[in-house]
């Protein structure tokens, strides 16, 4: 948790006492851990362009401290392999004064001591695992990971107000997919809809048709899809097994909100479908601006935390005039809330300099962030898919919210 | 491009805390497959059940570390004879499948939904290692020294697992060298020939195979207690399919059925990825290379690590330390 | 050569002992014999529809040297295989210096004494030819786990088994291969090793399986000599072979098998002649090698067949 | 409904409102603070012939700062008790229709891997070599096919034609150009084994570099809508793959069976000096081999990439089960792949009516495990003679 | 007893040299100091020479290890040749792979390991005639006439039998084509005395109907009674040389490789 005081206990590898004062250097350099291979490869581009914008808007900006920004990129790879301690251990090597990554919750607990432990700061665009709210990170670790609570309660809501009575979850087997899933059902359940099946899959089976062929079994008027990119697999099977979206409503989440994933299913396959995707804004003109720094890009999942976790720790070393890790994470909290709202690092860090408090709210959302590092507030958008597989850029409706509640 | 930085963390590597993790589980594997036969390619289980033990003891019972660390090595044994007494009758590859389904059973309960109580789910558990890094006797800082302008220095914490871990190595070679120069080790060497043959002989073959499986599990779970306590934590897709793959990998490149082949062979590997790693993300950042962008290197390293992996073979297909008679005759 | 000779004085009298005690034995299959250290009763093994072995009653003498003969696939190796465990017999009993050895398996047949070779050698490939002979000796204390790690509880052992594989594998012509990879060694190689290492056991009852199969005959010569002497010693030896010569020269009683069945029973000198074994197994080839002429006259059957053949095909 | 009557009240008992539902049913009531709160239906206000399902008239939601909070109470036509014992029935009958959706599935799946299982068969058969750069082989069908679909726009038939021949044609090439020379220098097998799983990483990430991280999905045939068949729905798509892939089944295993070549191949696994003896060109007969073992893992790559999409670990995802088919039938032979495959993809599929589908592999592993203990060859392997 | 091992390369190698090479003019199948090994460094054959004129019969017989399996192998393409080279009538073979010379005409039946054991007999034996299928059928009838047990047993594994059995089928997959040079080793070992007599009858026969036989024999006895000419192999290199009666008689040679047994 962000604030020393908070959550510290002594079970961590890492000495329970206080992270060794680095000293700033003067350049602030960020080290980004993502997915260059594994299971979740496909998360990386998003979220290296996210990183890449913001460098590029950072540094066209006149950088941090009077210089331009630093960066090497790594991969995280996934648990299946120890790439990321290598990677993390490369960019200490560098004198890294922050770590942004990993996009597995499982993976930042396997490093999360090593870079906290060096008086690193470990932001995090994507986990969501619960765990990181409580863990022993000397006040080092950050987030913008998608809040699952807020964005659970706004879907959960959204399916009861649709009138779904009984609901079926389809929940990706992770941190991600079981933590989002158990907010959805809570709400819906407290809603008084019953949710007659949940299934958590592999997202590594080779196939989905048993898990379809149970949900099929009950027969529900909502269906729930929590998952990634592997969603096409399973809106392919949803399909054959006669389960349409015309027939039955579905839902979606921000991991498989896409515009392009599904442009290669037949016309209409995803008409009224219905997802909450976090952000105050409909991504689109950002998309744009991510496409010239990768235009091969496809998807945009986490790209826009990506790009708020690196504008943020930029404000953070400018307001605390030093790049070293320990002075970022305290200075983190304050240029995420309270003070005059500002959306992008240009116009952040004039105000900074004009010796004004300042609120960035990013593009994932407000961002505020509480005492454990996580972010505070958010907001949701409502967005239904049209005709052509693809949802448009104006939300139904947007809902802020305290995350927690 | 930073060949600093490079060559640190590569020299690091060589002795970090990975390459003593895999090559405590590779000498495991040796003693099963090189000294033994036994295609065992379930070796991550052995891990997993040690770290898991060792975590749910601690995180979950709330009992003190060295009570986690019996109960990792008595569940180890215990996986290698449950394990052991239906299988050790089968023929080695089918005994391979049957123990990647075992190591994969026990990877996707340690992962599911229904036991996250227990297990964590698929972030696994963490926070167990303070026991451990209690008897740290390396007061808080960096150790190391530089190598000309090359910097290699560890921080305490990680040394300290990394003293216990060579410790616990060099105690296993000694092991592994006793043993296979005795008859013991003999009649197992005997097994991997000719099962018929040694049992002919008033073996017990049975017998033999289970000491080789419940050893070199053993051993191998000390790897997954390096894993737990270097990392502070386990999560359950470490322990898969891939991480066997490569423990094999390891010995196979140091020289199956050679005492320090599988440490050799870990510090190849990680040598060789890091390496690689080091050079190509550097070299994409410093746009040596440009045919490819910055998500794309690593997936370039492992590709250039599949290379690597085929050249050294075919050109030391015994390993580093193997001999080449043994190949040939091993040779089709 | 000193112990040679006194050896060979003694083998003299040993095999007038083994055939005092087998003079006025009965010829039927399955005799009684007065000290018997296997005795099978009505073991058989059938494969699919074929009755691989079917013996009623088989006894072995003590300390003796006896052959087992028969055609192939008479199921000699299967019914080796049943008596060591290696295969499981649909149904028989067997003892063994009087214990039952129904199911007790192979590992346990040999530590009871009960050693065999196979047919098909099965050389430990990448052990030594050294490795594998010291392999075969009983009671290692080395071969214990705890015991391996203390290098000093077992060297004095190990000291003497090595010494005894030496002996045996000068005998056996294998001293210069003593550093070799087994799997290195020649088809005739690997038959001597498998019966060295056999030796090394020190079994009371040796079962070799065509020992000699594939063996230079004058290598065979002296390791007859060998067989014999451990017979001195009081082993009991049990033997496959299609040599004739062999047989003759070494064995103290012949047991003859023919389709899974025991057919007769004898010593050397008159089961050659019996004529059930002509029939069944020797042909033509009976009791003495061939002598010239009758290696010419089999060579004009031949031609002449031959020349038929040619007819009738240019008559074709 | 209109006319139902809803008291709202705190989590302690204190009564906010109550309202009216207008004529969609709908109603509101703000309230003050975030909290838990207690919403009632007064089942009395409900007309004559319905009632809420579940019967529960309570609901207690969450309402946080600045957000709604929605409540639903679902309403059924009265005389539901006759009803639920249909609902019963229909769940009996509904297990029977899920069963069999989920044996179709299993054989749907059972000869995708059969396919594949039945390339790996044959190399691990005729060359000893262990592979574990196959899945990367079945991966590469199903790349090529979506190059030629997707990238030349061919139509998915003639670019799936193009792919098994193109695929065909690389697997002779690896022989030749690599395989066939380790062989020639004497590689031994496990040396082999190791090098396959460099093979395996080389091809993978090649696959990430040149393909896509992504999940993609041929021009067409994507999602096509099932039919119903009895109880099972299924597209059409999969009922051509699984005809094509019975057929290839098939005639594969009975060419091996049956014709010059195919014994040929079998002679070559027994014993390669032998065969060469006999006569047998062993280079010439395990190129063939390889051709086809990778023309057909190639086929298996493309109905896998049919029924479930594509990505670059497709194969290696599936690989674990390619192997688990081989073995269940007995190592090296052709139909023994055909029915191990068969019976994992069924359990697989089949084990999810009473384990939780995240577990499913676990009980095909498991059923794997129990075959084996009770035929440790396989289900159609031979025990080798002793002696 | 004294030792087999005495020093065997005498100048009785070095004459046999030119004996040699008068021979081998109009041979069919002639090796010259042929270098040869398994393991890198060691050589196994060590400047072997042989020859063997059209329709002859050759024995081969020496001590174990001696070198004549790989001799043979040699000679087939199945152990590779340092140096030294093959000639079958006159095309120079060396290092020829063993399929491209069935297709010349020469046949071989190896010591160990020569039969296909997953296939049944009935294959194993087509696999024989592998390059003239269309012959099958009736050298099928033939082989079957000479080892009435395998028509038997057709459609049984060869895997699954005995020793004996084995070879049966060893010898009678060679003798599926109908090679012009025949490479035997050790073709009577494990046969019973019936059948052992019926392959020394057979080589007699097959090598009378105009097949050129080279027969590496244990049962040398036998063996140097039927050949025209015999070989003494020793540690790689040529000892003796010699028609099969001479080598029979000459009191060195049956010390050291004969033995007396089967005299008696
Ligand atoms: N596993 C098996 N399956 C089927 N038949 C078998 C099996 N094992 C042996 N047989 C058959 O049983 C018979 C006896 O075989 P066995 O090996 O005992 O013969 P043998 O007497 O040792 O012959 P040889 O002298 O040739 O070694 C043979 O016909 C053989 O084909
Ligand atoms: N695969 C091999 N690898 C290494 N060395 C071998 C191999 N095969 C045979 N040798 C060695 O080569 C030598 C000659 O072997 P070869 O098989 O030619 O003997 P041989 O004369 O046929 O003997 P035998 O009569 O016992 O069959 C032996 O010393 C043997 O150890
Ligand atoms: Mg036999
Ligand atoms: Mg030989």
């Amino acid at each position: 948790g962000g604030g020393d005081t908070a959550t510290q206990t002594s079970q961590s590898a890492a000495p329970a006492s206080s992270a060794p004062a680095a000293k700033g250097d003067g350049t602030l350099t960020l080290g980004t851990l993502l997915p260059q291979t594994g299971s979740l490869a496909f998360l990386g581009p998003p979220e290296f362009a996210g990183v890449d914008l913001a460098l590029k808007e950072i540094n066209e900006a006149g950088g941090v401290l009077g210089k331009p920004v630093v960066k090497h990129d790594t991969d995280s790879g996934d648990t299946t392999t120890n790439i990321a301690s290598q990677s993390v251990d490369k960019l200490l090597a560098q004198k890294a004064d922050a770590v942004i990554g990993a996009a597995s919750s499982s993976v930042s607990e396997s490093v999360i001591d090593k870079i906290t432990g060096a008086g690193v700061v470990h932001f995090s665009p994507a986990n969501t695992s619960d765990k990181f709210t409580t863990i022993a990170d000397k006040g080092l670790y950050f987030r913008t990971a998608p809040p699952d609570q807020l964005q659970g309660r706004v879907l959960g809501d959204l399916v009861v107000s649709d009138g779904n009575d009984t609901v079926a979850i389809f929940a990706m087997q992770d941190s991600y997919g079981t933590g989002l899933a158990d907010q959805v059902e809570k709400t819906i359940t407290e809603g008084g809809g019953q949710v007659v099946d949940r299934v958590d899959y592999d997202p590594k089976a080779v196939d989905f048709s048993a898990d379809v062929a149970r949900i099929k079994s009950t027969n529900p008027k909502g269906i729930i899809l929590i998952g990634f990119e592997e969603t096409l697999k399973v809106v392919q099977e949803l399909v054959k097994q006669g389960l349409p979206a015309d027939k039955h409503k579905w839902y979606m989440v921000d991991g498989n909100m896409s515009n392009t994933n599904y442009k290669e299913l037949p016309k209409g396959t995803l008409k009224g479908v219905k997802g909450t995707y976090p952000g105050a804004a409909a991504p689109e003109e950002f998309r744009q601006a991510l496409m010239e720094v990768d235009p091969e890009l496809e998807d945009f999942t986490y790209a826009p935390e990506s790009y708020d976790a690196a504008n943020l720790i930029a404000l953070a070393a400018e307001a605390a005039k030093s790049d070293a890790g320990v002075d970022i994470a305290g200075k983190l909290m304050d240029v995420s809330k309270g003070g005059e709202k500002c959306t992008n690092f240009k116009e952040c860090v004039d105000l900074l300099k004009a010796g004004t408090d300042i609120d960035y709210d990013g593009i994932s959302g407000p961002i505020e962030f509480n005492d454990a590092g996580d972010p505070a507030t958010a907001t949701i958008g409502i967005y239904q898919y049209g005709d052509d597989n693809t949802y448009p850029v104006k939300a139904l409706e947007y809902r802020t919210g305290n995350i927690a509640g | 491009m930073d060949w600093i930085t490079i060559f640190s963390t590569t020299i690091k590597s060589a002795v970090g805390v990975e390459t003593v993790l895999y090559a405590l589980a590779a000498i495991g594997i040796n003693i099963h497959f090189g000294y033994t036969g036994l295609l065992n390619f379930g070796q991550a289980a052995f891990m997993a059940v040690a770290g898991y033990g060792l975590a749910v003891t601690v995180t979950v019972m709330g009992l003190p570390f060295w009570v986690g660390i019996v109960i990792g090595l008595v569940a180890a044994a215990i996986l290698a004879l449950l394990m052991g007494i239906p299988t050790l009758h089968l023929r080695a590859d089918y005994l391979a499948i049957v123990t990647i389904a075992v190591a994969e059973i026990i990877r996707l309960v340690f992962r599911s939904v229904a036991f996250k109580d227990i297990f964590g789910g698929s972030d696994g558990q963490r926070g167990f290692s303070g026991g451990f890094q209690a008897l740290n006797p390396f007061p808080e800082g960096d150790y190391g020294f530089n190598l000309g302008p090359i910097p290699i220095f560890f921080p305490h914490w990680q040394l300290w697992v990394m003293v216990v871990g060579w410790l616990l190595i060099a105690l296993c070679c000694f092991i592994v060298f006793l043993l296979m120069k005795s008859p013991w080790g003999r009649v197992l060497k005997a097994i991997r020939e000719d099962e018929d043959a040694v049992r002919s002989l008033g073996k017990n073959v049975f017998s033999y195979k289970m000491q080789s499986l419940v050893l070199g599990g053993v051993i191998g779970c000390l790897g997954g207690f390096v894993y737990g306590l270097a990392y502070g934590s386990v999560q359950p897709d470490v322990f898969g399919t891939e991480t066997t793959f490569f423990l094999y990998t390891m010995v196979i490149l140091g020289g199956a059925a050679r005492v320090f082949g599988p440490v050799i062979g870990a510090m190849l590997f990680w040598v060789l990825l890091v390496l690689l790693n080091g050079t190509l993300s550097e070299a994409v950042a410093a746009g040596v290379i440009t045919f490819i962008d910055t998500s794309q290197a690593g997936a370039l390293r492992y590709v250039f690590v599949g290379l690597g992996l085929i050249l050294l073979l075919v050109f030391r297909p015994q390993g580093i330390f193997g001999d080449k008679r043994e190949i040939a005759i091993d040779a089709r | 050569m000193h112990a040679e000779t006194t050896g060979a004085t003694a083998a003299i009298d040993r095999r007038a002992a083994a055939e005092a005690v087998f003079k006025d034995m009965a010829r039927d299959p399955g005799v009684p014999k007065p000290d018997p250290i296997l005795v099978v009763d009505d073991v058989v093994r059938r494969f699919g529809g074929l009755t691989a072995v079917d013996v009623k009653h088989v006894e072995v003498q003590r300390g003796s040297i006896t052959a087992l003969i028969g055609p192939n696939g008479a199921g000699k190796t299967t019914f080796f295989n049943q008596l060591t465990g290696f295969d499981t017999a649909d149904s028989g009993t067997w003892t063994f210096n009087g214990k039952p050895m129904n199911g007790v398996p192979a590992h346990k047949v040999a530590r009871r004494g009960m050693v065999r070779t196979f047919q098909l050698t099965k050389a430990l490939s990448r052990l030594t030819v050294l490795e594998n002979m010291r392999l075969g000796a009983q009671h290692q204390k080395g071969e214990n786990f705890w015991r391996a790690l203390i290098p000093g509880a077992w060297r004095r052992q190990e000291a003497e088994i090595t010494e005894r594989a030496e002996e045996l594998l000068a005998r056996f012509k294998l001293d210069a291969k003593r550093g070799d990879f087994a799997g290195s060694l020649s088809g005739g190689q690997r038959k001597l090793l498998e019966m060295a290492r056999a030796l090394m056991v020190q079994p009371e009852l040796v079962m070799l399986d065509e020992p000699m199969a594939g063996v230079n005959p004058a290598l065979t010569q002296s390791l007859l000599g060998h067989v014999k002497d451990l017979r001195e010693q009081g082993m009991t030896v049990l033997f496959v072979e299609h040599d004739m010569d062999m047989v003759r020269d070494i064995s103290d009683w012949v047991i003859v098998m023919a389709q899974g069945t025991v057919i007769a029973e004898g010593p050397p000198s008159t089961i050659m002649s019996d004529e059930r074994v002509i029939d069944a197994y020797l042909g033509a080839h009976h009791d003495a090698p061939l002598s010239e002429s009758e290696l010419e006259a089999q060579l004009q059957d031949a031609e002449a067949a031959l020349e038929a053949e040619i007819e009738e095909e240019t008559q074709k | 409904m209109n006319g139902a009557r809803i008291a709202v009240s705190t989590e302690g008992g204190q009564p906010v409102e109550t309202v009216t539902s207008n004529a969609q049913g709908a109603w509101d009531v703000q309230v003050e603070d975030p909290g838990r709160y207690r919403v009632t239906l007064d089942p009395a206000s409900l007309p004559q012939n319905t009632e809420i399902r579940g019967g529960n008239n309570v609901r207690t939601p969450t309402v946080y700062e600045g957000n709604c909070s929605s409540v639903l109470f679902a309403l059924q036509a009265k005389g539901a008790a006759g009803q639920q014992q249909g609902d019963e029935a229909g769940g009996s009958s509904s297990f029977w229709t899920q069963a069999a959706q989920l044996t179709f599935e299993g054989l749907n799946l059972g000869l995708i891997i059969a396919l594949a299982a039945l390339g790996l068969s044959l190399i691990y058969g005729t060359t000893g070599l262990t592979n574990f750069a196959h899945g990367e082989l079945v991966t590469l069908g199903a790349i090529l096919a979506y190059a030629f679909n997707v990238g030349f726009g061919l139509h998915l038939i003639p670019a799936a034609v193009c792919a098994v021949i193109l695929a065909g044609i690389l697997g002779y090439g690896q022989d030749r150009f690599f395989w066939g020379q380790l062989r020639r220098r004497g590689t031994g097998t496990v040396a082999m084994m190791i090098i396959s799983i460099g093979v395996a990483l080389f091809l993978r990430y090649m696959y990430l570099i040149l393909f896509s991280p992504q999940t993609e999905s041929y021009a067409q045939y994507t999602a096509q809508p099932g039919i119903e068949i009895g109880p099972i729905s299924a597209a059409p798509k999969n009922l051509v793959a699984m005809g094509i892939e019975l057929l290839v089944l098939v005639i594969v295993g009975i060419a091996l069976l049956r014709t010059r070549t195919g014994k040929a191949a079998r002679a070559v696994a027994d014993n390669p000096a032998l065969a060469a003896s006999s006569g047998i060109n062993v280079d010439g007969v395990i190129r063939i081999i390889w051709t086809v073992g990778a023309a057909i893992a190639a086929l298996a790559g493309i109905m896998l990439g049919l029924s479930q999409n594509l990505k670059y670990t497709m194969g290696q995802d599936i690989l674990l089960l390619i192997f688990a088919g081989v073995t269940l039938g007995g190592l090296g032979t052709a139909f023994g792949a055909l029915v191990g495959s068969l019976v994992v993809g069924l359990f697989i599929q089949v084990s999810t009516l009473w384990v939780p589908p995240e577990l499913k592999s676990v009980g095909a592993l498991a059923v794997l495990i129990i075959v084996l203990l009770v035929r440790p060859q396989g289900i159609l392997g031979r025990r080798e003679r002793i002696g | 007893m004294s030792s087999a091992e005495e020093p065997v390369q005498s100048k009785q190698a070095v004459t046999d040299r030119s004996a040699h090479l008068e021979g081998a003019k109009d041979a069919v199948l002639r090796c010259d100091e042929l270098i040869a090994g398994y393991l890198p460094g060691v050589n196994i054959l060590n400047g072997s020479d042989l020859y063997v004129k059209e329709g002859e019969l050759i024995g081969i017989i020496g001590p174990n290890g001696a070198g004549k399996s790989t001799l043979l192998k040699a000679m087939f393409g199945l152990v590779t040749i340092r140096s030294g080279t093959v000639l079958l009538k006159g095309e120079n073979i060396t290092n020829m792979k063993a399929h491209s010379l069935v297709s010349r005409g020469v046949g071989y039946v190896p010591q160990t390991n020569n039969v296909f054991p997953s296939l049944t007999i009935e294959e194993n034996l087509e696999m024989g005639a592998f390059q003239v299928p269309g012959k099958f059928k009736e050298r099928f009838e033939f082989v079957a006439e000479l080892f009435p047990a395998l028509k038997e047993r057709r459609k049984q594994r060869a895997g699954s039998l005995s020793g004996g059995e084995r070879q049966m089928v060893a010898m009678a997959r060679a003798l599926m084509t109908e090679p012009s040079v025949l490479l035997l080793d050790e073709p009577s070992a494990g046969l019973s005395p019936k059948l052992q007599d019926l392959v020394f009858i057979q080589a007699q026969q097959i090598n009378k109907a105009g097949v050129t036989v080279i027969m590496v024999e244990q049962n040398a006895r036998r063996c140097l009674q039927i050949c025209h000419r015999g070989y003494v192999l020793d540690q790689g290199r040529n000892a003796y040389t010699g028609t099969g009666k001479q080598l029979a008689d000459d009191p060195k040679v049956i010390q050291l490789y004969l033995g007396t047994l089967a005299k008696a």
